[in-house]
C-alpha cells in the first residue's frame, strides 16, 4: 500500500512543526486528487495561518478579506457553479470576523463547503482568545483563563447549524490515523454533496496549534482528545 | 557615546530576550535606549532579530543600519549582517553553528562562543542565548558582571519569571568564563 | 513475503520540522531520532526498516510529507 | 441605439449592464436601491447573476470573488455603506481587481439623510480603504452619463486593472431624463486573462490575493505606481462651459454642476464672464483644464453639496493657487441658481471671502 | 511619576488607562495586539470593562454605544481592520461622542504587511468614513508619546466632543524605550453630560443618535462647522528642530520623523542646515510652522512610509507652495538617515525632482 | 379596567397606518411601565422603520449603526450592569447585516433582550427581500417572486438559536388580541430574565407592514395568520 | 351597573390613522367611521357606546393609541 | 420655452405619476426633460413632490425653485408653494380639500378643481392625480387631449399597468370637462 505525497502539493509548507492544518490540508489534497477534482475546483481561502494552504497546494485560490469567505463563495458559485467551490478557513475568521457571513450562506443552504480549522485560538496574531476558547484556557488576551461570566460562554457551531436546512455537518479531528481516516470521509462527503446539489456543506477540525497552546505537538494532540472533544463531541450531524 | 546592536537568530532561540535584557541594564544605568524586533519575511519559524541603541543622548533612529555589534544564534544571519557592520564592530556568534572555515571581514573583531554547546552542557538548551550575554559583557566591559547580573535577575523578576534566576545566572557565568 | 531489512519507507529528513508525532504514532516503535540535524536545524527521525510493519500511520500523521510507503 | 425615459440609478444599471456586467451584489439603501432592485430582475435576462448580499461588506467581497472568476461585477451603495464597504475596494486595489462599484452619495455624516450630497468627496478621491491608492472616479452628472458611465466603466478597469468608482448622487440617481442606450457588448468571462476557472494538476495554479504575498514587494510597487503615474497622464477628463474669456470660473461636479452651469447661463445674460469646469473625473483629477486657464480670471468658485469645500484643496493644487480658490458649500441644501450668480458678484467686487481649508 | 520600560503599545494601553479609559474593546491584529491584549487584563485591575469584540466593526460599535453610556472608551486596530471602523467612526463624529481610537499603522493597500507603514496618511486625515469631518489626529513618535497621548486623548476628545485618533506605527507601537507614567485620573461616568444613564417617567430622555433627527440641521451644521474651526485654530501642534536657519526643512511625523532628526543631526555634522518640522497634529496640520518658515528655505521634503507622499499636498496647501515641496517616500522600507542626508543635498545643487502630487 | 397610553409614550407616532412596530411599541411601553423599570432602562435602536419608537417612547436610547445592536448592548451592560438594556430591530438589522453581532451576543449569552420585528422586509428603504423573505414571497427585489434555488432557503431564528444556552426564546404576533396578549407576556418574561441574571434572551414579533406589502391593514395581519405563522411557528422555545 | 348610553370609551379622533384594525376587531361591531375627516385628511371612527362592552379590544389593537377604556 | 412645474401632494395621491406623466408625454413630443422626486422630511405618511422641467434646450437644473405651474392634490402644501411662484403662473388646486374662503396672490391664475370628488363620483379614488391632469390639459393647452390621452396610456402600457388604461381615461375625461 504505497503512500506518497498526493501530486498537488507542490513544495513544502510553511506551517510549524506539529501544526494542525498542514495534516489537514494533506489529507484534502489526497481527496482532491482521489476524486480528480483538481482542475474543477476554487478555493477561497481565509486570511489566519489556514491561509498557508495556498503556497503547498497548487489549486486555484482567490483570499478575500478575513471572514469573508461565506460571501465570496455564494459569489464564486454563483459566477461558476460547475466547479467545486470550497473555503480553508480559521475558527476566528468563520466564526467571528465571519459570523454573519459563514451563518449567512448556511441558512440560504448555498451550493459551497467550508472546512473551518478550529484551533480555539487567532494563531495568527499570537493566540488570542477566539470565540471557540475553552472556559479556562489561558490565551494572550485571557490571561487567567477564560470564563463564562467574564468572556461569554464558548462558542459550538454545532449547537447553531444543528436545525438548519443544510447537506452536511460534521466535526473531526487530526489526533490519530484512525481520526486522520474518517476526517478525511467527511471531506470526501462535504465536496460529493456539493457535486450532487444538495447545499451547504460544513466540516469542522479539531486541529492543535501547538505553538499558542505552549505543548509539544504530541501534548497539543492529547489536549485535544482529553479536553476539547468531550466538550465538543466529533460526529457527522447533518447528513442529507 | 552611540551604541548600536543587533541581536539575531532564529525564533524561539531568544534573541528578542537578550536584546531586551541588555536594554533593561543599560537603561538601569542611567541612558538612553530603544530596542526594536523584527520578523523575518516568514510567518513561522523564520529568523527573528532585534536592533538595539544605548546612548547618552536623545535616540534620533531606533533602526541599527549599520550595528558596532552584532550578537548572532545562527549561522545564516552571518552572511546578511556581516556586510553592513560597522568598521572596528565587534562579532559575537555562535561557533557551535559555524562552519569553522568561515573567514571574515579584516576589520572587525570575530568573538567565537560554542553557546549552544555550553548550554547543553549545562542541560539548559534555551539559555544560549544567555550564555552569548555573559560573553558579551566579558568582552565589551560595557557593564561590570555583577551589575549585569543584578539587572538581569530584576528583568526575569519582574516578567514573573524570577524562579529561573539561578539557573540562568549559571548559564551567564558559564557564558563569560569562556575564553 | 518481503525480506525484513528491505526499504520500507522512504524519509525525506530535509522536510522534517521535528514534532516528533511520527514517533509517538508508529505503534511498533520503529521510528526514532536519527541524531543527524537537517538544512533547518531540526534533528531528524530515522525509521528502523527490520520493524517497520508499513502500516502506513507515519505517512498519515506526519505534517510535512517527510514519508513515503514503498 | 434605444432612447428611453429612466431614472438616473436604473439607467445605470442598465448601463452596467449593457457593459458586460452579469453579477450584481448590493444590499439596500436609499438613494440607490433601484440599482439593485432593477438588477434583481434585469439579471436575470440577461443571464447573469444577482445576489442580494446580507451587507454591503458582504456584497462587496461578493464582487471581489466573483470579478476573480472572470465576471465583470458591479456593487452600489451610499452613505455608511459605502463606508462599510471600504476594506473590499482596497482589496479590490490590492489584488488588482477591476472591479465597479457605484456610490449614489447622500448627505450626511454616519447614517445622514436620503437627499443629495457630496460630502464624500474626500472618502472617494483621498482613499477609504487602508493604504495608497486612489480609485479611478468618474462623477456624471445626467441620467445619460450614468448609464454611459457605467457602460465603460468595465472596460477602463480593465485596461488598468485598477477598480473604477462611479460616484453619482441622490438627485442624478432619482430623476428621470431621456437617455439612449448603447449596444450590449460581449464579454466572455472565459476570456479574462486574469480569471480563475479551476488548474488541473501539473499546470500552474493561479492564487488571487492582496498584493502581500506572490510577488517582489518592490517590484510590485514599482509597476503600481507607475500605472497610477500613466492612469493620471492619460485619464483626465472634464467639461468646460465658457472658460476661455471667463473672469470667474465655477469648478463643480455632479448636479451641482448642473446648477452651475444655470448660474453660467444667467450670470452671462446679465452680461457677467462666467465659466465653468466640470471635473468629469475626480481622480485624476482634471489638472490639464486649470493648466489652461488664462491669466485674467479673478477667482475660481468651488459649488459642494457639503460644509467644508472638500474639492477645493484639489482646485488650489490643480491651479497652484494662481488666482484665489474660492467655496460656496451649501450641505444638504440644493444651492439656487441665483445665489451662485450673486457669489460670482462678490468675486469681482472683491468682497468674497477665501476661508483657510479645512 | 513612575517610569518604565514598555513596548509602545503597552504604553498607549497604559496612559489611557490612566487617563481613565474604563472600557476597551478590539480585535486582533497585528501590530496592535499588545494593546487589546494589555486591556484584556489591566482593565481588570482597575475595575474597568474589557470585550474582545467578535470583529472591528463589533469592537467599534462597543466603544460607540460605551462612550454614549458615559465611559471613557478605546479602541484600536491596524490596516484592514481600521477600514472595517469607518462607518462607526463617521457615527462618533455624528453623534458627537468623545470615543479614542488607535491605528498602529501597518504597511499595504488592503491586508498588507506587518511592518510598519505611513500610507494611511489619507485615510486617516482626510476621511475614511462618509460625510464632511476630520477627526482630531494625533501622531506620536516615541513610546512616550504614545502613552502621553493616550492620556490626554480622553480629555481632548471632550473639550470639543469630538472624537481623537491616535496614529502610531509598528515601529513606535513594537518598540522598547523608557517611558514616564503620569498618575491616574479620577473620572466618574456618571457625571458625563451627555451620559445615558436611564430617565424615570416624567423627565426629559435623552437618544443619542447621528446627526440626523432630533435638531434642527442648519442649525446643527452651523455649531459643528464653528467647532471644526475651533480646533483648527486651537489644536495645532508640533515640533520644530534647527528650523530657523535651515535652508531644507523635513518634514515627517511618526517612526520618520526619528529617522529624519537623525539626518537633521548627520545633516548639521557635515555643514549643511537641515531642518525638521514634525507635525504632531495631522488634523489640524500645524499650518502656523509653515507660515513663520524664512524665505530662504530652498525646499521642503516629507518622508513618509508610503508611495505617493500623502501628506505633501497638505505641506504644499501649509506652505502656499513658497518653495518648491519634495518628497522623500520609502514604501516598506525605513528610510536610511544616509538616504535623506543625500537627497538634501539634492535639493540645494537643484537635481532633486517635484514630482506631480498623486 | 380602564385602560389608556402608557406614560412612556410621549406623543404621536410616526409610523403608516396599521403598522406591526406600532403595536409593539406600544405593548412595550406598558410593560416598562408596569415593571416600573423605566427609569432602569436603555434602549439601542436599530435603524429601520422599526427606530421609529424613540419618537414616541420617553426612554433612553442610543442608536449605533445598522445592525450594531447586539454589540453595542454587550457595551452597554457592561458599562451599566445595573440597568435594562434591551433593543428593538429590525429583522433584516438582527438577521442579515447584524447576524454576526446578533449570534455573537447570543453565543456569548450576553444578559440583554433582543426584540426583533419581523415584517419580512427591508421596509425602510421601500420593501425588498430580506432573509426572512417567505418563500415565493414579491418585494421590490424579488418581483417574481422569492425561490430558494434563485435566493437562498428563508431565515429562521428559531432553527438557528434552538440549541443555544440562552435564558429565554419566543416568538409571538400582534394580529389580534389574544396574540397581543401573549406578546406582552413574552416581553415581560424577557425582561424578568435580564433582571434575574439569566442571559440573552429574544423575542421575534411577527409583524404587519402594509405598506410594503401591498395589502390593507387588516389583509396583512390575516397574511401574518394564514401565511407565515404556519412556517415560522409562534411560542415559547428557550425559557430557562 | 352601567347606563347602556355612558361614555365608556373615548375616541381621539385626531390620532387616527385609520387603518381600521379596530373595526376589524371589534366583536360587537362597535366601531364604524365617523365620517369626519381629522386634520390629517383621515376619515376617522365613531364608537356606539350602547354596544360598547368596554372590551379594551380596539385600545389593544389600535396602533395610535386613539382609543381610552374610561 | 422652459416650463417648470411643481407636483404636490400627500404620499400616495400619485403626484409623482402625474408628474411622470407629463415629463412622458413631452419626451414624446421631442422636448427636452427632467424629473425629480423629494419627499417630506418625514418617512412615512408625509408629502410628496416632484420638480418637472420640460424646455427645447438643454436643461441645466432639474430642480424647480420657482415653478410657472404648480398642480397641488392637498392643502398643507398650499402654504408652502405659493409663495414660490412665478408671477403670471397657473396654480392647479384640488378644491375638494381647500377651504373655500383661502385667498391667493393677485398676480397667479389659479385654477380649482374638486378632483377628489370627481374622482369618488367615478368610483375611482385613486385618480384624482389623473383627473388634475385633464384640467391641466385643457387649461394650459400646451398638448392636444388626445396626444396627451395617447401618450398617458403609452406610460401605463410600459409599466404593465395598461389594463386600467379605460379608466384612466375616463378620469381624465372628467376632469378635462370641468370647467
Ligand atoms: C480585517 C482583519 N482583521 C484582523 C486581521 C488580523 N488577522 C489575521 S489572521 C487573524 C486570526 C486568524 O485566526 P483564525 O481565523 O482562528 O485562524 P488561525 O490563525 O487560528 O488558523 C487575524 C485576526 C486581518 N488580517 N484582517
Ligand atoms: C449600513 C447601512 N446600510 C443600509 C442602510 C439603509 N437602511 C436603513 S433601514 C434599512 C432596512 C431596515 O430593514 P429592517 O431592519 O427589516 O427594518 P424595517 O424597516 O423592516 O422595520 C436599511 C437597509 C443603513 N442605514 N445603513
Ligand atoms: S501558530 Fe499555530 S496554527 Fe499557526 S502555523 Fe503555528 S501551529 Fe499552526
Ligand atoms: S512527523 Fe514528520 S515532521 Fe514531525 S518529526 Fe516526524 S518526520 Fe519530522
Ligand atoms: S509505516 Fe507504520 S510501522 Fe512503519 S514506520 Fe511508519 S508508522 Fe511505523
Ligand atoms: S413601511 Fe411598513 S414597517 Fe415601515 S412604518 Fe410603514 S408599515 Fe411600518
Ligand atoms: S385602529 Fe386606531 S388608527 Fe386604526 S382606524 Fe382604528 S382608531 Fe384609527
Ligand atoms: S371596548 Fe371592546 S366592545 Fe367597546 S368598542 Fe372597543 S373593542 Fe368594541
Ligand atoms: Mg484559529
Ligand atoms: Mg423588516
Amino acid at each position: 500500500m504505497a503512500k506518497s505525497a498526493p501530486s498537488i502539493m507542490k513544495c513544502e509548507n510553511m506551517f510549524c512543526a506539529g501544526c494542525g492544518h498542514s495534516l489537514f490540508d494533506r489529507l484534502l489534497g489526497e481527496v482532491l486528487t482521489e476524486m480528480d477534482i483538481v482542475g474543477e475546483s476554487i478555493s477561497c481561502s481565509d486570511i489566519g495561518c489556514n491561509h498557508m494552504y495556498q503556497y503547498s497546494m497548487a489549486v486555484d485560490t482567490v483570499v478575500p478579506p478575513h471572514g469573508k469567505m461565506g460571501a465570496a463563495m455564494a459569489a464564486m458559485k454563483k459566477v461558476r457553479p460547475d466547479k467545486y467551490i470550497f473555503s480553508i478557513a480559521g475558527d476566528g475568521g468563520a466564526y467571528a470576523i465571519g459570523l454573519g457571513e459563514t451563518l449567512s450562506a448556511a441558512t440560504r443552504n448555498d451550493n459551497v463547503t467550508f472546512f473551518v480549522m478550529n484551533n480555539t485560538v487567532y494563531a495568527m496574531t499570537g493566540g488570542q482568545m477566539a470565540p471557540t476558547t475553552m472556559p479556562g484556557q489561558y490565551s494572550s488576551s485571557s490571561i487567567k483563563g477564560r470564563t463564562a461570566e467574564e468572556h461569554g460562554r464558548t462558542f459550538d457551531v454545532v449547537k447553531l447549524m444543528q436545525n438548519l436546512e443544510i447537506a452536511y455537518l460534521a466535526r473531526c479531528t487530526v489526533t490519530n490515523a484512525a481520526e486522520m481516516a474518517k476526517t478525511k470521509r467527511c471531506i470526501k462527503k462535504a465536496l460529493e454533496k456539493q457535486r450532487d446539489g444538495k447545499g451547504f456543506s460544513l466540516v469542522e477540525v479539531l486541529v492543535p496549534c501547538p505553538t499558542n497552546w505552549g505543548l509539544t505537538p504530541p501534548e497539543a494532540m492529547r489536549h485535544i482528545e482529553n479536553d476539547l472533544v468531550p466538550y465538543l463531541p466529533l460526529g457527522e450531524y447533518i447528513d442529507r | 557615546m552611540l551604541n548600536e546592536i543587533i541581536c539575531t537568530g532564529f525564533g524561539g532561540q531568544g534573541v528578542l530576550t537578550a536584546g531586551k535584557i541588555i536594554v533593561y541594564a543599560a537603561y538601569k544605568k542611567g541612558l538612553k535606549v530603544t530596542w526594536f524586533p523584527s520578523y523575518g519575511n516568514e510567518m513561522r519559524g523564520g529568523s527573528a532579530n532585534c536592533n538595539v541603541v544605548l546612548s547618552d543622548q536623545r535616540i534620533a533612529s531606533p533602526y541599527v543600519n549599520h550595528p558596532d555589534t552584532l550578537i548572532e544564534l545562527n549561522c545564516p544571519a552571518v552572511d546578511r549582517f556581516e556586510p553592513a557592520m560597522k568598521p572596528g564592530g565587534y562579532f559575537f556568534i555562535n561557533s557551535s553553528l559555524l562552519d569553522p572555515a568561515r573567514e571574515f571581514r579584516g576589520d572587525i573583531t570575530v568573538i567565537r562562543t560554542p553557546v549552544t554547546e555550553i548550554a547543553q552542557n549545562l542541560k539548559n538548551e534555551h539559555a544560549a542565548n544567555i550564555c552569548m550575554l555573559g560573553q558579551w559583557v566579558r568582552v565589551l566591559e560595557q557593564f561590570s558582571k555583577d551589575e549585569f547580573l543584578r539587572c538581569m535577575g530584576e528583568y526575569f523578576d519582574q516578567l514573573g519569571k524570577g524562579k529561573y534566576n539561578a539557573r540562568n545566572a549559571e548559564a551567564f557565568e558559564a557564558g563569560y568564563a569562556f575564553v | 513475503m518481503q525480506s525484513e531489512t528491505m526499504e520500507k519507507v522512504k524519509v525525506n529528513e530535509e522536510r522534517c520540522k521535528g514534532c516528533y508525532l511520527c514517533i509517538a504514532s508508529c505503534r511498533k516503535g520503529a521510528i526514532r531520532l536519527s541524531g543527524r540535524t537537517n538544512k533547518r536545524g531540526i534533528v531528524t527521525v530515522a525509521v528502523d526498516q527490520a520493524l517497520c510493519v508499513q502500516c502506513g500511520v507515519c505517512y498519515t500523521m506526519c505534517p510535512d510529507l517527510v514519508f513515503e510507503i514503498l | 441605439m434605444e432612447t428611453m425615459l429612466l431614472k438616473g440609478n436604473e439607467a445605470l444599471a442598465e448601463g452596467a449592464v449593457r457593459g458586460g456586467c452579469r453579477f450584481y451584489a448590493g444590499y439596500p439603501i436609499t438613494p440607490q436601491s433601484e440599482i439593485l432592485e432593477y438588477m434583481s430582475w434585469r439579471q436575470n435576462e440577461v443571464g447573469g447573476s444577482f445576489i442580494q448580499g446580507e451587507s454591503e461588506i458582504a456584497s462587496v467581497n461578493m464582487v471581489f470573488a466573483a470579478t476573480a472568476l472572470g465576471a465583470r461585477a458591479l456593487t452600489s451603495s451610499s452613505g455608511p455603506g459605502f463606508s462599510l464597504k471600504q476594506e473590499g475596494i482596497a482589496y479590490w486595489v490590492s489584488a488588482g481587481m477591476p472591479a465597479v462599484v457605484a456610490c449614489v452619495s447622500r448627505y450626511g455624516i454616519g447614517d445622514g439623510f436620503i437627499g443629495p450630497g457630496q460630502d464624500n468627496y474626500w472618502q472617494a478621491v483621498k482613499g477609504g480603504g487602508n493604504g495608497d491608492y486612489h480609485l479611478l472616479v468618474l462623477a456624471p452628472n445626467s441620467v445619460q452619463e450614468n448609464m454611459d458611465m457605467a457602460y465603460e466603466s468595465f472596460e477602463l478597469a480593465e485596461k488598468y486593472m485598477h477598480p473604477v468608482l462611479i460616484l453619482s448622487d441622490a438627485t442624478i440617481g432619482q430623476m428621470l431624463e431621456p437617455c439612449t442606450a448603447p449596444p450590449m457588448k460581449e464579454y466572455d468571462k472565459d476570456k479574462a486573462p486574469w480569471a480563475l476557472k479551476g488548474t488541473p494538476i501539473g499546470q500552474k495554479n493561479k492564487v488571487i490575493t492582496d498584493m502581500t504575498y506572490n510577488q517582489d514587494i518592490d517590484e510590485w510597487n514599482r509597476d503600481y505606481i507607475r500605472k497610477m503615474r500613466l492612469i493620471m497622464e492619460t485619464e483626465q477628463r472634464w467639461e468646460e462651459i465658457s472658460v476661455p474669456d471667463a473672469d470667474v470660473v465655477f469648478v463643480a461636479y455632479g448636479i451641482s454642476s448642473r446648477i452651475a452651469e444655470g448660474a453660467v447661463r444667467l450670470g452671462r445674460e446679465r452680461g457677467l464672464k462666467l465659466g465653468l469646469i466640470r471635473p468629469i473625473t475626480l481622480w485624476p483629477f482634471p489638472r490639464k483644464a486649470f493648466a489652461r486657464l488664462s491669466d485674467s480670471v479673478k477667482g475660481l468658485v468651488t459649488v459642494e453639496l457639503n460644509m467644508m469645500g472638500q474639492m477645493r484643496e484639489d482646485v488650489i493644487l490643480a491651479s497652484h493657487w494662481r488666482c484665489p480658490a474660492y467655496s460656496v458649500t451649501t450641505a444638504q441644501r440644493i444651492p439656487e441658481v441665483e445665489q451662485l450668480v450673486c457669489f460670482a458678484e462678490s468675486v469681482l467686487n472683491g468682497s468674497a471671502v477665501e476661508e483657510e481649508v479645512f
